[in-house]
């Protein structure tokens, strides 16, 4: 058959290579192991640059942001999942609603032994017409401590954010002068002269009658701010600064934060350790009355009039 | 579904509203709409507060002529918890309000994602 | 002790010494050290072949029950003196032929160990301690087969070595086996396997035993694993050649002779597949060799094809199982030895005179040296058989085996390829002949000059042919010899 | 000899390790006289352990729950011990002259000291977790080691050798984890320690979980999914190459896989289930596949590596036989291939040492120019292949004799597989002997011939050493297989 | 009534009131306040710790006249002691750590700003710790959010205000939700004492009626929790918030204030709801999946980082899996284990964080890892620092990560169905865990050439050293000797079973009432 093919391509042939084979012409050795030279070992610095490559498209695709199709697409993503959640959250929460117990009946489990103390004997422990005052300024005390750092927390954090040292704060002030947005408006100054007075007094009112009557330190302090802010707003910064400023500010919160911890504290211990405080109630009704509530009161008074002007303060012109 | 859910309309409503406020939160990109939906969620809880504190024809819990009955005053409890809560998102708003003055400064813009993109360039 | 470990340390040792010692650089110093070395090792071996007896001796325990033990019966003894006859006169031959090959040194350094190593081969007295030598006579063999280092005698001799360690691990996963299926693994006449292993686990012992053939039958040059033998032994230098296709192939048919006679035992194997298959292999082997020799243009692969097919003679025989054969078989060993030596150093000799290798130079090549070439004729006149060569008794002893053997298809078979093989053996040896005394016209003869090799060539060609046909003359002795040697295994 | 003693020999060498770099001593030599003669004599008190052996454990410290830190000579321990102490000084002695060529030899011998003793650590620990702990630490004392010459392909191969090794720790912790649940202690006992009430119908768990742990421990086997970190470990310098990433490192793994088969679990409880076909498949795999890979691959080392490959799967093959004499013929191949291996090794190292030559195409003809090195490597490889009258005969004699004395017919198809690569190794080891000695160097023809020659004694005498030690084992191994038998039949 | 009752209360009491002073304090006078206030309350803790423990007792103490159900209530075990302990020595070590880099991070006008957030968050952190009263944890955890914003953003560039804004809205979601839970528990049972709400969870449970309102319930709080402490799908917040914000920031933040809300989470879990009933809700197969999740995909982040500290924070994602995983186990073994891996991983993070501040510095204020190369020569003590946080997060025993994986790992085979995730998700965190971290260990220990980087000793650093070896000193200690650990959490947990509070506290409003 040799005849009738080329010797190339019949030796391609595998009858060809059996005869070889046969013949023991066939060397299964040959350039099969490592007879001819074999180049150097080079898979490391392929997987290198292999990997390095893996990593600079990852790089692009994340860093991408102007038309990247992923980051797109995980927000459409993001949002329909948020959005099923959301839907998801409100409608087992209005099943729970719907096998919670009815609202505004008295037998229900929360109108317990607790409440009924609180009502019952709360006139009698603390002292106090307002109960709820009463309970979150003597059986709950701790919280409310706890509110008031949270609210002072908040304070210095805003202060860490948006405070300005004071050169700083002086060329703003001058500048906003110059500027002239401020002006003097009579209106607003003629109304506040007349109202800031009965404000600060009403909050004073509401904070010592906190026992007694509706409101307490937080009402009360939040309209004693209020009259502060009307009146810096009314008159600027400057008049205010003169009866309050950051000296006035800082004695006045810590004074009064560390008053109520003091107050707290020898509560706490007294009664933790069954020791009779010598604190009295007082007769209910009075000003003077309720025990720990009215100082109490007065502290978180000061404090959150503080915040609150400390708040309107910064957020206008970063300092005090 | 149980069978309170009309009779705790209040509640419902409360839910729905949380349920408004924590979207908000989730979806909004813009900073000062968060912080609008936060606060829609905590008066949620407030609402529900409020409503889980009430008893019908009860007055609340101020001893008038001295009258100590509990039929007569509404569960003065969850009142207490409202007026904790309030303080505390009064002070978190504030922070988140100043933290948004101190981005809108910094980015001048108050939408997240676009924040996101420059910080990407940024890091680029 | 001392008259069976002395033969094969001792030249193992002479060996050692002449590849090691930075021994004389002149080259007649070395051939003075060498000869002195080698009638020595003769003069020792042959004195101790004398009184040795056929005792076993347990020399130490590789591991548990594996024992290098050493015990020479009759077969042991045959091939040990052939070995000894063709190994002296192959080293005197080589003498004079290595003299155009470098590296001599080397190469008789070898050619001792070799020889150790094949005493112990023969002198090997249980399975284990023959297939250590078996192992170490490939190991000590190849560098014969490469010795010219040029790149294909390094291919060639990493084929050999690897076809050779593929048949030994065939034979060492039978070993395995055995050592765990048989009583011992001591050579005993009939087979040591155990009855009730045996009876139980039948057919995986018979496909042991196919395998152990075919790993042995590598060294064999038998069919599927003979594709080494063409490569090597060309490429060796032509005394190396010459042992190797007369000697070292023979180890192999001795470690078939020692599996299936004195390990698996003829009882056991008799009549079952695995020696049928083993006859059609080797009846292939001896046609496919005879065929591929008669188209092989290379003078010294011719011979290599034709020691194929002639080793697979005895195979053949020896797979018949049956006594005539069995002594007919051996029988061929001798002569097989003899005549492909001669035949070799015949090559040799043409190729040391004139540089000729292909068989179409050979043109009036009788002309030119006309006594090696009377040997190169009178050796392939054995090899085809035609009496009174020793070739012609092997042959009819074989046919006559095969015919008395029962079975339906080979007793015929059998014969008429053997007469086939003979046929092509006729046709691919003695054209050489015929051109080389009858060139024809175109033959200038002024051109020729005598070109005899000297003494140191011809002196062995002499002996060897005529030890060819003495051998084929004088049979009766050896005959008994084989005679009682079937007795014991039948 | 006292119990606490078991400690010491692991304290001493990590203590030496840690002491060599800020030794006041400034010259070289002293320096290294000081560490081999703290070597060599941590060597002599592991085998003072070994003659007189304490019969009681020593607890170092209680970790959560009833887990100690034990340190126990039983039978492996033994062998593992005596093999590590035996080879470490030659190994150390050997480095000396190795490292003159290398930076920071410093850093390279305080690790490689403190090695010593977490080794021997592995070997006489006394509990399953004695043995994870100082495994984990073994890992971490050698990577240092294999990143030593800190090319980049150092480092990747490090840290690939690292991820490798403490993944695989990771999953034997699951079976660790499981033996402190289901097994009646964690100590170690011939047999197992299973409790076999708890366990009721968890079996194929506790199964899947032997074969997740055999894995684990396997990666630093070097078991054929796990087993590239080894071939690229091998750019460290060869005195590590040799004696951690063919004795120490790996036996580890070898080691703490018979552990695990034979004193934790229980050949009882594994034999014929399906875990043990899985592994004794795994094993047999690997056999095959290491030594295919290593035919094709050029690089001396990294052949020699993957020959490592294949061999430690033999002794995982003898521990999956799952029968004592499973276990003798893996004790034994264990210790006859550290000795063949190092060996070989060394060879190599002293080859690249001397001439640096990297790729066995290099090497043509160097056999004449070195014939002391190649001729120890031909005995080492001739060795591997398992010639008669060579250790390597011996251990591989014992593995194939439990695999069919077992009976179990995938132990015979594992058989085949020694044989297989047994031809495989004749063909990677004798191409590197043939080319030595037989092959006419191209290189030295074309350019001026360059003269090398055989490296000073320092590198010789434990070449030697190795050499004489490997004949011997082969023409006399009857008494150490007795010893290994007694431990197989946990006589001690 | 022993005198040393009283320091939980006093202890936040001072913290409190450190805070408050230290706002009108200069900077070094802060810092040295702040410094004594942490030492002196760990001095208080070891008392009360060792008090507790001796005799093994869990007292109520009530803070004012009235005692449960009607005041606050403190309720300290040997559990909540030791806590308080660690939680102090981890403040104190990080603060000292990073120190140096405040200085730089912080403009000196808000140091003492700074120092009251910590101060506050201190407090708030031994509140949650201590409070038995869930609406005084709400409150806290307000303070607590608040003040983690503030130390987020108290280094005031771009990346830490988005970061903070982010933390804030994810944890005011949470704090929302949590709020909401509470007010249900409160509907459902009339009180806000933890003891008291689990006497009526329980009866509730037992007569069957609002099941579903305490599911939600339930849900609601865990989530809330699990969102406030960076579980796996809420972590979007954590890189950034960690890996921008100042050293000791972040190391407190991933150390402490995470871990602040997970033990009030376990604390509902175990006073308010009660084991069991926690168990039988159905939320622990949520934590269990969550917490496999958090490990695998935590981990992937961090190996697709390249700049270590964000590889740090996604690895923290990775941990808190951990500990979730734990707690979905459900089992009392799995509590401890992830309680123990709380203080575990406290350890080690901050640790870490610490060291490679240290690293960074080095490398000319580079995080990327191409820079780092060889930074542990130019910084030893760092180095080393680095290396054994990283060894004991890939979990190498001697370190305190192989114990927790060992309790772990113990805990999940006894949860049959679970058994099998569990520890193939654990091996498989170990591997990634070893791949990132070992990875950036031989990283800083590669030698590169070109000395252009300065190279810092010992000397240069004394404080920063000395921080560093303390700090792997104790987390060898937590690792080698971790028995009375866990035998301390044991302890803990038990008596918390098992107390019987509320009759206790009902003899105690009897005597009071009389």
């Amino acid at each position: 058959m040799s005849k009738l093919k080329q010797t190339q391509d019949y030796e391609k042939t595998a009858s060809f290579k059996f005869f070889r084979w046969i013949s023991g012409e066939k060397d299964p050795y040959i350039g099969t192991i490592e007879m001819q030279e074999q180049s150097e070992h080079q898979v490391e610095d392929d997987t290198i640059t292999e990997r390095m490559w893996e990593k600079q498209m990852i790089i692009d695709e994340i860093y991408d942001v102007d038309h990247n199709r992923i980051l797109t697409k995980f927000h459409k993503l993001y949002k329909i999942a948020a959005v099923l959640f959301c839907v998801a959250l409100t409608f087992f929460l209005l099943l729970t609603v719907s096998y919670l117990p009815r609202t505004g009946n008295a037998a229900n489990p929360d109108n317990n032994e607790v409440a009924q103390r609180y009502i019952e004997s709360g006139l009698q422990e603390t002292g106090a017409v307002n109960i709820v005052s009463g309970m979150i300024l003597t059986y709950r005390a701790f919280d409310t401590f706890g509110e008031t750092n949270a609210l002072f927390i908040a304070t210095v954090c805003v202060m860490i954010l948006l405070m300005v040292d004071e050169k700083t704060l002086e060329e703003r002030s001058e500048a906003r002068l110059n500027s002239g947005r401020i002006k003097d408006d009579i209106i607003l100054q003629m109304t506040a002269k007349f109202l800031v007075p009965f404000i600060l007094i009403f909050g004073i009112y509401v904070i010592l009658n906190g026992q007694n009557s509706p409101g307490g330190g937080f009402s009360g302090g939040a309209i004693l701010g209020a009259g502060l802010i009307l009146y810096a707003n009314a008159f600027g910064i400057k008049p205010t600064q003169r009866f309050f400023n950051e000296k006035v500010y800082r004695i006045a919160k810590v004074s009064a934060l560390c008053m109520y911890g003091c107050i707290g504290l020898y509560y706490y211990t007294m009664g933790a350790n069954h020791l009779a405080d010598h604190i009295p109630n007082g007769i209910p009704g009075h000003i003077l009355s309720g025990g720990i509530i009215l100082p109490i009161d007065i502290c978180v008074g000061l404090e959150v009039a503080c915040t609150m002007y400390a708040f309107y303060a910064l957020f206008k012109r970063g300092g005090l | 579904m149980g069978a309170n859910l009309l009779c705790n309309y209040g509640e419902s409503v409360a839910m729905l509203l949380f349920g408004i406020g924590f979207g908000n939160l989730l979806l909004q990109s813009n900073l000062i709409k968060k912080i609008i939906g936060l606060n829609i969620m905590d008066t949620a809880i407030y609402l529900f507060l409020a409503e889980k504190g009430y008893i019908s024809g009860r007055v609340a819990p101020i001893i008038t002529d001295g009258v100590q009955d509990v039929n007569k005053y509404i569960n003065p409890i969850p009142s207490g918890l409202v007026l904790t809560g309030i303080v505390v998102s009064v002070s978190v708003t504030a922070l988140m309000l100043s933290l948004s003055i101190r981005l809108y400064r910094r980015y001048h813009t108050l939408n997240l994602d676009k924040v996101a993109m420059i910080l990407k360039k940024e890091d680029k | 002790m001392i008259d069976y470990v002395l033969p094969i340390v001792l030249p193992v040792i002479c060996g050692v010494m002449l590849l090691v010692l930075g021994v004389p650089q002149k080259r007649s110093n070395l051939l003075l050290l060498v000869s002195v070395a080698m009638t020595a090792v003769l003069g020792i071996d042959v004195l101790l072949l004398t009184k040795v007896s056929g005792v076993r001796l347990n020399l130490f325990e590789l591991t548990h029950n594996v024992a290098i033990s050493f015990a020479l019966d009759r077969i042991g003894t045959i091939f040990y003196v052939l070995i000894l006859v063709v190994w002296c006169l192959v080293m005197i031959f080589s003498f004079e032929y290595m003299k155009h090959e470098q590296n001599e040194k080397r190469y008789y350094g070898f050619f001792f160990i070799v020889l150790g190593v094949l005493t112990g081969l023969c002198f090997a007295g249980n399975l284990i301690t023959f297939y250590a030598f078996f192992e170490l006579l490939t190991l000590t063999s190849m560098p014969l087969v490469l010795h010219n280092q040029s790149h294909e005698a390094v291919m060639a001799g990493l084929k050999y070595l690897f076809y050779s360690f593929a048949g030994a691990y065939l034979a060492l996963l039978g070993l395995y086996f055995l050592f765990q299926y048989g009583n011992t693994l001591d050579f005993t006449a009939g087979g040591v396997l155990n009855e009730q292993m045996a009876a139980q686990h039948q057919p995986l012992l018979l496909v042991l035993a196919l395998l152990m053939i075919l790993g042995f039958g590598v060294k064999a040059g038998m069919f599927p694993m003979h594709a080494w033998l063409p490569t090597a032994h060309p490429v060796a230098p032509a005394p190396a050649s010459a042992f190797l296709s007369a000697i070292i192939v023979k180890a192999g048919v001795l470690a078939l002779i020692r599996v299936v006679y004195y390990i698996f035992g003829v009882s056991f194997l008799r009549g079952t597949w695995v020696q049928t298959t083993w006859m059609i292999l080797a009846l292939l082997t001896v046609f496919m060799g005879s065929m591929l020799a008669y188209r092989e243009k290379i003078l010294k692969k011719r011979l290599a094809y034709s020691t194929v097919s002639q080793v697979s003679y005895i195979l053949f025989g020896l797979s018949l199982m049956e006594p005539v054969a069995f002594s007919g078989a051996i029988y061929h060993v001798i002569a097989h030895g003899l005549i492909k030596s001669t035949l070799f150093l015949c090559a040799g000799a043409i190729i040391y005179q004139t540089g000729k290798i292909r068989v179409e130079e050979l043109n009036g090549i009788g002309k030119q040296m006309p006594v090696t070439i009377w040997c190169y004729t009178i050796a392939s006149l054995g090899l085809i058989g035609i009496p009174p060569t020793s070739g012609f008794i092997s042959k009819w002893y074989l046919a006559s085996g095969a015919l008395n053997s029962g079975n339906p298809v080979f007793a015929w078979l059998g014969p008429v390829i053997l007469l086939i093989s003979a046929l092509l053996t006729a046709g691919y040896l003695l054209p050489i002949t015929m051109h080389g005394f009858f060139p024809g016209e175109a033959f200038d003869y002024k051109a020729m000059k005598k070109a005899e090799p000297c003494k140191k060539m011809v002196i062995p060609l002499l002996i060897l042919t005529a030890l060819s046909v003495i051998s084929g003359v004088f049979t009766s002795p050896l005959l008994a010899q084989l005679q009682m040697i079937a007795d014991t295994i039948f | 000899m006292p119990e606490y003693m078991l400690f010491i020999v692991i304290l001493l060498p990590m203590l030496t390790g840690v002491v060599f770099p800020i030794l006041p001593i400034k010259k070289r030599s002293y320096r290294l006289l000081f560490l081999e003669i703290l070597v060599v004599l941590n060597s002599v008190f592991v085998w003072m352990l070994l003659l007189n052996r304490p019969e009681s454990g020593f607890t170092l410290a209680h970790f959560t729950g009833d887990l100690t830190i034990t340190f126990k000579m039983d039978g492996m321990s033994m062998v593992f011990a005596g093999l590590v102490s035996a080879l470490w000084p030659l190994a150390t002695l050997y480095s000396f002259e190795y490292m003159t060529k290398e930076k920071r030899e410093n850093m390279f011998f305080m690790f490689y000291t403190v090695s010593y003793g977490v080794t021997l650590g592995i070997a006489l620990a006394g509990n399953l977790l004695t043995m994870y702990f100082f495994y984990e630490l073994l890992t971490l004392v050698t990577v240092p080691l294999v990143m030593h010459t800190m090319t980049r392909e150092a480092i990747l191969a490090s840290r690939k050798y690292l991820y490798y090794s403490i993944g695989g720790a990771a999953f034997g912790f699951i079976g660790m984890i499981f033996m402190i649940i289901y097994g009646t202690t964690l100590d170690f006992a011939l047999g197992g320690v299973l409790d076999l009430v708890k366990i009721g119908d968890r079996t194929n768990i506790l199964l899947l979980v032997y074969v997740m742990a055999f894995l684990g421990f396997g990666v630093k086997a070097a078991i054929c999914p796990f087993s590239s970190w080894l071939p690229q470990a091998g750019v460290a310098p060869t005195p590590v190459t040799a004696l951690l990433h063919a004795v120490a490192v790996v036996k580890a793994g070898a080691f703490a896989i018979l552990r695990l088969t034979y004193y934790c679990y229980g050949t009882d409880f594994l034999r014929g289930s399906w875990a043990q076909y899985v592994t004794m498949a795994i094993a047999m795999f690997t056999i095959v596949y290491g030594c295919s890979r290593a035919v094709k691959e050029t690089h001396l080392k990294r052949r020699l590596a993957y020959s490592t490959i294949s061999n430690l799967s033999y002794i995982i093959f003898g521990a999956t036989i799952m029968t004592p004499l499973g276990m003798v013929g893996a004790l034994s191949h264990m210790v006859f291939h550290a000795v063949m291996k190092i060996c070989s090794f060394f060879c190599a190292g002293a080859i690249m040492h001397q001439t640096e030559k990297h790729y066995v195409h290099e090497l043509d003809g160097l056999g004449k120019q070195m014939p002391m090195i190649f001729g120890i490597f031909t005995v080492s490889s001739l060795a591997l292949m398992g010639v008669p009258g060579l250790a390597g005969f011996i251990s591989k004699w014992n593995l194939a004799y439990a695999a069919i004395e077992s009976g179990n017919p995938l132990a015979f198809g594992g058989v085949g597989c020694l044989l297989i690569s047994a031809l495989l190794t004749a063909i990677y080891m004798l191409t590197i002997v043939v080319r030595g000695f037989f092959v006419k160097s191209k290189v030295t023809e074309a350019n001026e011939k360059q003269d090398y020659h055989d490296p000073n004694w320092m590198m010789l005498l434990p070449l030697g050493i190795f050499a004489a030690a490997i004949v011997l084992f082969g023409l006399f191994s009857t008494p150490l297989v007795n010893f290994l038998t007694d431990v197989a039949s946990g006589l001690y | 009534m022993e005198f040393v009752q009283n320091f939980p209360a006093f202890s936040i009491m001072l913290c409190l009131f450190a805070g408050i002073v230290s706002s009108v304090l200069k900077k070094n006078a802060a810092k040295w306040l702040n410094t004594i206030l942490i030492i002196v309350v760990g001095a208080m803790s070891v008392a009360v710790l060792y008090y507790t423990a001796s005799m093994n007792t869990v007292y109520v103490y009530q803070m004012g006249r009235f005692s449960a159900p009607w005041g606050n209530e403190l309720r300290i075990g040997c559990l909540e002691a030791g806590t308080a302990l660690f939680f102090c020595i981890i403040m104190l070590l990080s603060l000292l750590g990073g120190r140096t880099h405040l200085e730089e991070d912080v403009e000196s006008s808000r140091h003492n700003l700074y120092y009251v957030l910590i101060n506050l968050l201190l407090s708030s952190l031994l509140a949650l710790v201590y409070t038995n009263d869930l609406f005084t944890a709400y409150v806290f955890v307000e303070i607590n959010t608040i003040a983690a914003c503030g130390l987020i953003m108290v280094r005031q560039n771009g990346r830490t205000i988005e970061a903070a804004i982010r933390y804030m809205i994810m944890s005011l979601l949470g704090s929302g939700m949590l709020l909401l839970g509470i007010c249900m528990l409160y509907d459902l049972t009339g009180h806000l004492l933890m003891s008291n709400i689990h006497e009526q969870v329980l009866s509730i449970v037992a007569e069957g009626t609002y099941k579903v309102p305490l599911l939600v319930a339930i849900a609601i709080i865990s989530v809330g929790l699990a969102i406030k402490s960076a579980l796996f799908p809420f972590h979007a917040w954590l890189p950034d918030a960690y890996g921008y914000s100042t050293v000791s920031s972040a190391a407190i933040l991933s150390s402490l204030v995470s871990k602040g809300y997970i033990f009030l989470l376990i604390k509902i879990i175990y006073r308010v709801l009660g084991f069991e009933v926690f168990h039988d809700s159905g939320i622990i197969n949520v934590f269990f999946i969550f917490g496999l999740c958090g490990m695998i995909f935590g981990s992937f982040s961090a190996i697709r980082e390249n700049d270590i500290k964000r590889m740090i924070s996604f690895s923290s994602v990775a941990q808190i899996g951990y500990i979730y995983m734990g707690f979905g186990l459900g089992t009392k073994e799995a509590m401890i284990a992830s309680i123990y891996h709380i203080f575990a991983h406290a350890v080690c993070k901050s640790l870490l964080f610490i060291a490679s501040s240290g690293l960074t510095d080095v490398s000319n204020r580079s995080r990327h890892f191409v820079d780092l190369t060889g930074a542990a020569y130019r910084n030893k003590i760092a180095g080393v620092g680095f290396t054994v946080g990283a060894l004991s997060m890939v979990g190498i025993p001697l370190f305190p990560g192989f114990i927790s994986k060992l309790l772990f790992a113990q805990a999940s085979i006894l949860n049959h169905g679970k058994m099998l995730p569990a520890l193939i998700v654990l091996a498989i965190s170990t591997i990634l865990n070893a791949i990132y971290f070992l990875k950036t260990v031989i990283r800083i220990y590669t030698p590169v050439e070109n000395g252009r980087n300065l190279t810092i000793t010992f000397r240069q650093q004394r404080l920063f050293g000395v921080t560093l070896l303390l700090f792997i000193v104790f987390s060898l200690a937590l690792g080698s000797c971790s028995q009375p650990i866990v035998d301390l959490i044991r302890q803990g947990l038990e008596s918390e079973i098992i107390s019987s509070i509320p009759n206790t506290i009902h003899q105690l409003a009897q005597s009071l009432m009389i």
